[in-house]
């Protein structure tokens, strides 16, 4: 059935040529002049000169500032994406495996958080984690504490609150992922000897690879283009690619640079995206 | 398609058709359509008002500048840093002064050259603190007073208030902004330890009613309104030295789709009447020299005789031109300690 | 005291109206060779995974070695399981798959490498190593998954199936293979099978079970030469079975009037006169043709190979009779024969 | 089994997690039913005042109907021309089938801000934005790749043999597809769905720019409302949304039985 | 003309290094029952599901009734597939797996329910219809699967191991119904199998197959009494093979020395003298207690129910014996034995 026959070209194509179009209209031609966009000049007060040169990308390339802000960006993807992974996992696994009369409203509760405004969501962590919060409320009053830790207002409540608002997409691709799990070889795996520990990771952690995989790509694309919470919860003390380009394109109106760094984003994200289709394609080759 | 998209509109005359006014959204937009396009369209009902909010002037700039072929919006409103970005780039058009006679009464310092938009309101730069402050605040300084460490807010530039505080303390350490703001970042070097947040959310006043933070800089109109809000658990208080006033300009769109009721509408938020109503509501000061806000109103904005001679001169088409250098600026030095 | 009992285990499946597995007791000894035979869906399967601790018995206990299993977790239990449908792990190579027994009880690298080369040769899979499970045949998934079984060398071995898709000589080698490694080692194997001449082959022991209950427990030969009833008649090996009237036993021999055949003879535990049942195995017959006096006609003949299969319209009913091909003379369709039988070839039932 | 995995250490570490997750949602339903008129702990009354707001917001409720049909739009399109696209990527074998399946997910690299921006210079000559198709076409990009990823990874997972029987039952590649492949395949199908229906109702950076008076989407309308005000009317939009999404769940687990769907 | 043909298909899977089938070259008449023989990944499965249309032949084509098939999509094929590994639908309960063929024939709701209650009766599972996939044991499954496939009445029948997981007279029965129906509606079967009894028993031809290649195709009896080669005489129905020396053939009968027997007779259809194998089964090979002149020793005695198997040792090779239980007197281990044939049953192979 996967022959390179003249019958499976048409049909691939088919399959592909409304997925083409749409991307075309809603994604191709926007990047497009995205890119003229980029070779334009800007200035610092807003203004656009149309023209070609590549002065925006020489500008960021050479600048250490925006390097390390590279860094920073690329760092919180993975740390947000491994913690995410970390506490969706059990929960995805649990509902997957529960035979619990309540499982359809377990799934519902794991997923409803989406359908509450992010931004919403994140004032939620700012009432929790303030200098008022309830969690420095909560510390004073047991007295472990004489002043309000500061939780939000820097990259801690960054991380928290991005982990929070990831979660659902996780725990979704996960339970996709597992797909029809086979306990039979779990099974398999214990009366072979495998305790719980070591059939998880031998069989149950192999086997769910593409699920983890969807959702850590998922999540550290959305984390590192997320820019409402490290707005909200970074007290204008913490920089990423995101917010750098939300500034640049609405406060001070740079779009040529805007747009530059745009592109540089997408460059470093096209080596996380080989990087996944690698490891994507290893798995089905299994 | 949008209804009202087309260049020339039979329907568009002095007094009757339908304009879109783009300006701030929340507060400005409740009082603003209470106290002017309310009475507006009491005075003029064949003209329809519809009034998009935008997050901030910069957002407003950028919506005009992406439909520039096909302008959606007739009457904007914006801070004047950003109105003469717009008019450099051609998105606003001149007013005609004959369609808008109110023009004419506007404080000096509200007009714009070549006819462009000019000021609808003036606010100031004021100090805010919770009421458990004692004592109440009268001077800049008592933002790096230490026992505020970890409990002021100052919303960072670009925002304008940031920039605000820098250009009087560069002034007050004998700097000349249209040279060096260093004097200026070296002291808010110093304030950094002090200061909670640089990007409060959900904005100053409310984390200073909540006591969440203590003292913050503000705007006047905003920091006034509020106080009678939260009954006084958020005072303003307007410094006893040099601030600095903030501008928002009305403009007129260009190529805008009913220009001749857009001027009507521009004209009538000039007038005495309109600056008077918006004064008493929500405390701007008046650009209308001939308005006559109740005297309670303007003794709380930043018009009031006794503080005006302590307004900064600034240069705002100097101000958008620095705007990047500057943030730059803060970035590296300020923020990032 | 038997090295694994079961007690009284009882399994229903929620949802379902009768119990898969009811009142099973079955003790064990340690190194016997049990088979589990019985028709499809009577619960072979469900018994092996309680033991194996897959799923929970609804009632009952297990006890293994003097200790209570019903609680042991899976792992800790050192069974090694030949499942059904195989279960390998389809991200692992056939080496890994049957390497990964080994890996959970920490053998060194170098002893699991020469284990699993061990067990694929024995499985006669040296040379597919590191193929992908996707990659085999249906009968080398299964010798996989034998191999992966037996590369553990545990204690006690449960086999559900593990020959059902490898053809007679592969299916006899590995019967063999599998005989003298759990001889060698002294493993408990409890072997579920399809095939009752398997059964008879190679266990100690048969359970003959049907509908979830145990008919009859015994050796090959007490099974196959002294059913217990009918049901286990019918199941191991062919069995005609004939009605008939006992008219007097003596000597372990009853004088049989036979419906369709006349007076009869056959061996009786029972003694008691009266209507009974008489077990003759379909090879135990003889045909002869016969144009008077004939009991009936030949209706079918089937060519098996080792020998021809008649069937025999006797009255309303079927009498199979099975002669060795080619030492006997070939009868025809529709031929009148007479059937006969020694009285030691016969077992009365009750 | 299933009664020693429902042991303690998981049901703490499980209820943990959850309450970590539903944590702010939790302040928010707490906080919508408070007379304060900023959101903050504690509560100082109760009262239903914010649900009574709300009721009057018609910016709120026209913004919600917006949303809601965009975002089922958004979805219904992402999935149908999504799953085609997968199944090709994932079965099919053809030349740059890499290339082409790197371009499906491209859009996640580009911050929504950016697409934003770009999109609007596109579709304002177009004379399409403001309007629900307008809106549509800017969210398809960005909600496509997610059904793709996760419809082309239960395709991969799937038993392909029972694609094999139904042919040889007779049945044509598409009643195949819609009788066996899909029921198969539907936990992927349905989260790539419910991921671009959300993704769309919560998307607020690119209709930004998309929106027009004709046209607000929800999450435009609540970050215009935040900007200037804090009250607990947003708290209470949010407890309404919840309530809705539930009593949805509710209703599929009925009609549908999720549980199915999902296992 | 043939009805079903096959014409030099050869398939090599990527990444393997010798084709699995290889030049594989049969006619097929219509409601012909062919049989696929053959060892455990010699090519049988590969075999059926290019026929099907599952998977593209490397080279070769196959022609069903007259058209050229091999572009042909799968679901216009019409054929009845019984996969391996069953394939069942796990959405879908029993009934509605049944169903599924007849759906997509638009068969209407009434008929359908009518027809898929007859082939649920006919696998014994009339009762289970509402019960999902996951519910059922092993040979219940494959059941189903059977169901499925015969429900739609196809023009060709496709068996791939259909009955491997159900006991002896369940697959008796199950056998039985395939052939009545196949028969009746005069359906073109190609079965496999591991079993080879069960595959002499009801195919119009086997097609022996080995490593990819079909080493001989002939009717039940041909395969048996003439096997093309050794490994198709070792492969069908148990063997042993002698290694002797013609002396002499006359009325196709052949003068042997026979390594370790002595001088023999055998049936010789080649007629040169020399090296040659000669087959004797099992059963033909008649054994008797001798203390002296003995061939060998009695090594292995094994109780299959209806008869006895013997292993002799001849030298430094094993002969196998089989003799029917309770007929001959039963010799124990150890006994000193002569071994003896009637040249009709024995064949020499070249
Ligand atoms: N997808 C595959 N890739 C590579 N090799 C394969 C693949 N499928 C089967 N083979 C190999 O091809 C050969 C024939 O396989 P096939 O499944 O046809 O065997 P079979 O005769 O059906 O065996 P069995 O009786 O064990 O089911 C085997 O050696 C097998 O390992
Ligand atoms: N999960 C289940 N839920 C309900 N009934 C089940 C379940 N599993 C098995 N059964 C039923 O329990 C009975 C026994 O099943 P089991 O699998 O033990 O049979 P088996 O003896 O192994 O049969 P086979 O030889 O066909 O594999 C069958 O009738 C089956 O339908
Ligand atoms: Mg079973
Ligand atoms: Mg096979």
């Amino acid at each position: 059935m996967t022959g390179t026959t003249r019958s499976n070209r048409l049909t691939v194509l088919g399959l592909t040529v409304p997925g083409l179009i749409g991307m075309a209209v809603s994604f191709l031609l926007p990047l497009l002049w995205l890119l003229r966009m980029s070779f334009n000049r800007g200035d610092s007060s807003g203004l656009i000169e149309e023209t070609f040169t590549f002065d925006s990308y020489a500008q960021f390339l050479g600048d250490s500032y925006y390097w390390d802000m590279v860094w920073e960006t690329t760092i919180l993807g993975l740390g947000v994406t491994v913690l995410t992974l970390v506490v969706s996992y059990p929960i995805a696994l649990f509902l997957v495996r529960t035979e619990s009369r309540f499982k359809g409203v377990l799934i519902a509760l794991a997923v409803a958080p989406l359908l509450t405004s992010s931004v919403v969501r994140t004032y939620g962590w700012l009432v929790l984690l303030g200098n008022q919060g309830v969690v420095n409320q909560a510390l004073l009053a047991t007295g472990l504490i004489d002043g309000p830790l500061a939780l939000i207002n820097n990259k801690l409540g960054v991380y928290v609150a991005l982990v929070e608002i990831m979660m659902p997409y996780m725990i979704l691709a996960l339970l996709a992922g597992f797909g029809r799990f086979n306990p039979e070889l779990e099974h398999a795996a214990q009366s072979l000897g495998a305790n719980r520990w070591r059939t998880f990771w031998r069989i149950v952690w192999p086997l769910s690879m593409p699920g983890v995989l969807t959702g850590a790509l998922l999540v550290f694309v959305l984390t590192i283009s997320a820019f409402v919470t490290p707005r909200l919860v970074g007290g204008g003390k913490v920089f990423y690619l995101a917010t750098e380009i939300y500034d640049q394109a609405t406060e001070t109106l740079n779009w040529p640079f805007a747009a530059a760094m745009a592109f540089i984003l997408l460059g470093l994200f096209a080596i996380v995206i080989v990087l996944y289709q690698r490891a994507l394609r290893r798995i089905e080759a299994q | 398609g949008c209804g009202n998209g087309t260049a020339t509109n039979a329907n568009d005359s002095a007094d009757s058709g339908t304009i879109t006014v783009k300006g701030y959204s929340g507060v400005f937009e409740d009082n603003f359509q209470k106290a002017v396009i309310e009475p507006f369209k009491k005075k003029y009902p064949k003209i329809q008002v519809k009034y998009v909010g935008s997050a901030n002037s910069a957002e407003n700039l950028a919506s005009l500048r992406a439909a520039r072929n096909t302008p959606d919006t007739d009457v904007s409103i914006m801070d004047i840093s950003t109105s003469g970005t717009a008019n450099k780039s051609q998105l606003f058009a001149a007013l005609d002064p004959a369609k808008v006679p109110n023009m004419a009464d506007i404080d000096p310092r509200g007009k714009v050259e070549g006819n462009f938009g000019p000021a609808l309101t003036f606010d100031s730069l004021v100090l805010i603190y919770n009421d458990s402050v004692s004592p109440a605040p009268t001077k800049w300084e008592s933002l790096w007073d230490p026992k505020y460490k970890g409990k002021v807010v100052v919303p960072a530039q670009p925002d304008i208030q940031g920039t605000a505080l820098m250009l009087v303390e560069n002034q007050k350490g004998g700097g000349d902004y249209t040279k060096s703001v260093d004097a200026g970042v070296a002291r808010l070097k110093q304030l950094a330890p002090n200061v909670q947040t640089w990007d409060p959310q959900p904005d100053q006043y409310t984390l200073v009613q909540s006591n969440t933070a203590a003292l913050a800089i503000g705007w006047n109109a905003r920091a006034q309104y509020y106080q009678d809000q939260s009954q006084g658990k958020m005072k303003a208080a307007i410094p006893d030295e040099d601030t600095i006033f903030q501008i928002n300009t009305i403009n007129l769109v260009k190529d805008s789709p009913s220009p001749a009721a857009a001027q009507t509408f521009l004209n009538y938020a000039l007038s005495p009447e309109a600056q008077a109503s918006f004064t008493d509501t929500m405390f701007y000061a008046p650009t209308n020299t001939k308005a006559k806000p109740s005297d309670e109103a303007l003794a709380r904005t930043s018009l009031d005789p006794k503080k005006s001679a302590k307004i900064l001169d600034v240069d705002w088409s100097q101000v958008a031109a620095n705007r990047d250098a500057w943030t730059q600026l803060w970035r590296r030095q300020i923020l990032a300690g | 005291m038997a090295f694994l009992q079961l007690s009284n285990i009882v399994k229903k499946y929620p949802g379902t109206d009768r119990p898969s597995v009811a009142d099973f007791t079955l003790d064990i000894d340690k190194g016997e060779f049990i088979s589990l035979l019985g028709p499809s869906g009577c619960g072979k399967t469900t018994t092996l995974r309680m033991i194996a601790g897959l799923i929970e018995p609804t009632s009952g206990q297990i006890h293994l070695d003097g200790g209570e299993l019903t609680r042991a977790p899976v792992h800790q239990r050192g069974m090694g399981l030949v499942f059904q449908n195989y279960a390998l792990f389809p991200h692992l190579d056939v080496e890994r798959n049957v390497a990964f027994g080994l890996e959970m009880r920490r053998v060194t690298k170098s002893e699991a490498r020469r284990r699993v080369e061990e067990a694929l040769d024995l499985v006669r899979l040296g040379h597919l190593k590191s193929r992908r499970i996707k990659q085999l045949s249906g009968g080398q998934q299964q010798r996989v998954a034998l191999a992966r079984a037996l590369v553990i060398e545990p204690s006690v071995l449960l086999l559900d199936e593990p020959l059902s898709n490898l053809d007679a000589k592969l299916r006899d080698t590995m019967r063999e293979e599998i005989r003298a490694i759990q001889r060698k080692l002294g493993i408990t194997t409890v072997f579920v099978t399809h095939d009752q001449d398997e059964a008879l082959a190679v266990s100690d022991r048969i359970v003959v079970m049907s509908e979830g209950v145990v008919e009859q427990v015994g050796t090959p030969e007490e099974i196959y030469e002294h059913p217990a009833n009918k049901f286990v008649a019918g199941f191991i090996g062919r069995a005609n079975l004939f009605e008939c009237e006992i008219k007097r036993t003596s000597g372990g021999v009853a004088e049989l009037q036979v419906a369709g055949l006349g007076p009869m003879h056959a061996i009786d535990d029972h003694g008691a006169p009266g209507a009974a049942t008489v077990l003759v195995r379909p090879h135990r017959l003889r045909i002869s043709a016969a144009d008077d006096d004939a009991h009936g006609t030949v209706e079918t003949v089937v060519y098996v190979g080792d020998s021809i299969e008649y069937g025999v319209r006797v009255g309303d009913s079927t009498v199979s009779v099975q002669s060795v091909a080619g030492r006997d003379g070939r009868l025809e369709q529709g031929a009148r024969v007479r059937l006969s039988w020694r009285a030691e070839d016969a077992l009365v039932l009750k | 089994m299933t009664s020693k995995l429902r042991g303690w250490p998981t049901r703490i570490l499980v209820t943990l997690l959850y309450l970590f997750l539903l944590a702010p949602i939790l302040i928010v339903v707490v906080i919508s039913f408070d007379t304060q008129s900023t959101m903050a702990f504690p509560p100082q009354g109760f009262s239903f005042q914010w649900y009574a707001r709300l009721a009057e917001n018609a910016e709120f409720i026209h913004g919600f109907q917006v949303s809601a049909v965009v975002a089922a739009g958004v979805a219904l399109l992402a999935l149908l021309i999504g799953v085609p696209a997968a199944v090709a990527l994932t079965w099919h074998e053809f030349p740059f089938r890499g290339v082409l399946s790197g371009f499906f997910l491209s859009p996640l690299m580009v911050p929504a801000i950016v697409l934003g921006l770009a999109l609007l210079l596109v579709l304002a000559p177009m004379r399409i934005t403001g309007t629900y198709g307008g809106l549509i076409v800017a969210h398809l990009a960005i909600t496509v790749p997610y059904v793709i990823r996760t419809t082309s990874m239960s395709l991969m997972t799937m038993n392909r043999s029972c694609v094999e029987a139904a042919r040889t039952l007779g049945a044509s590649p598409w009643r195949t597809f819609r009788r066996v492949t899909l029921p198969l395949i539907a936990p992927g199908v349905l989260a790539g769905g419910v991921i671009a229906f959300l993704i769309s109702f919560d998307e607020a950076v690119i209709s930004l720019f998309v929106v027009g008076p004709q046209a607000t989407t929800l999450p435009v309308e609540i970050f215009h409302y935040v900007e200037e005000r804090t009250d607990p009317q947003i708290a209470a939009l949010s407890v309404v949304l919840i309530a809705i999404s539930i009593v949805f769940v509710v209703v599929i687990e009925r009609v549908a039985g999720l549980k199915k769907v999902l296992r």
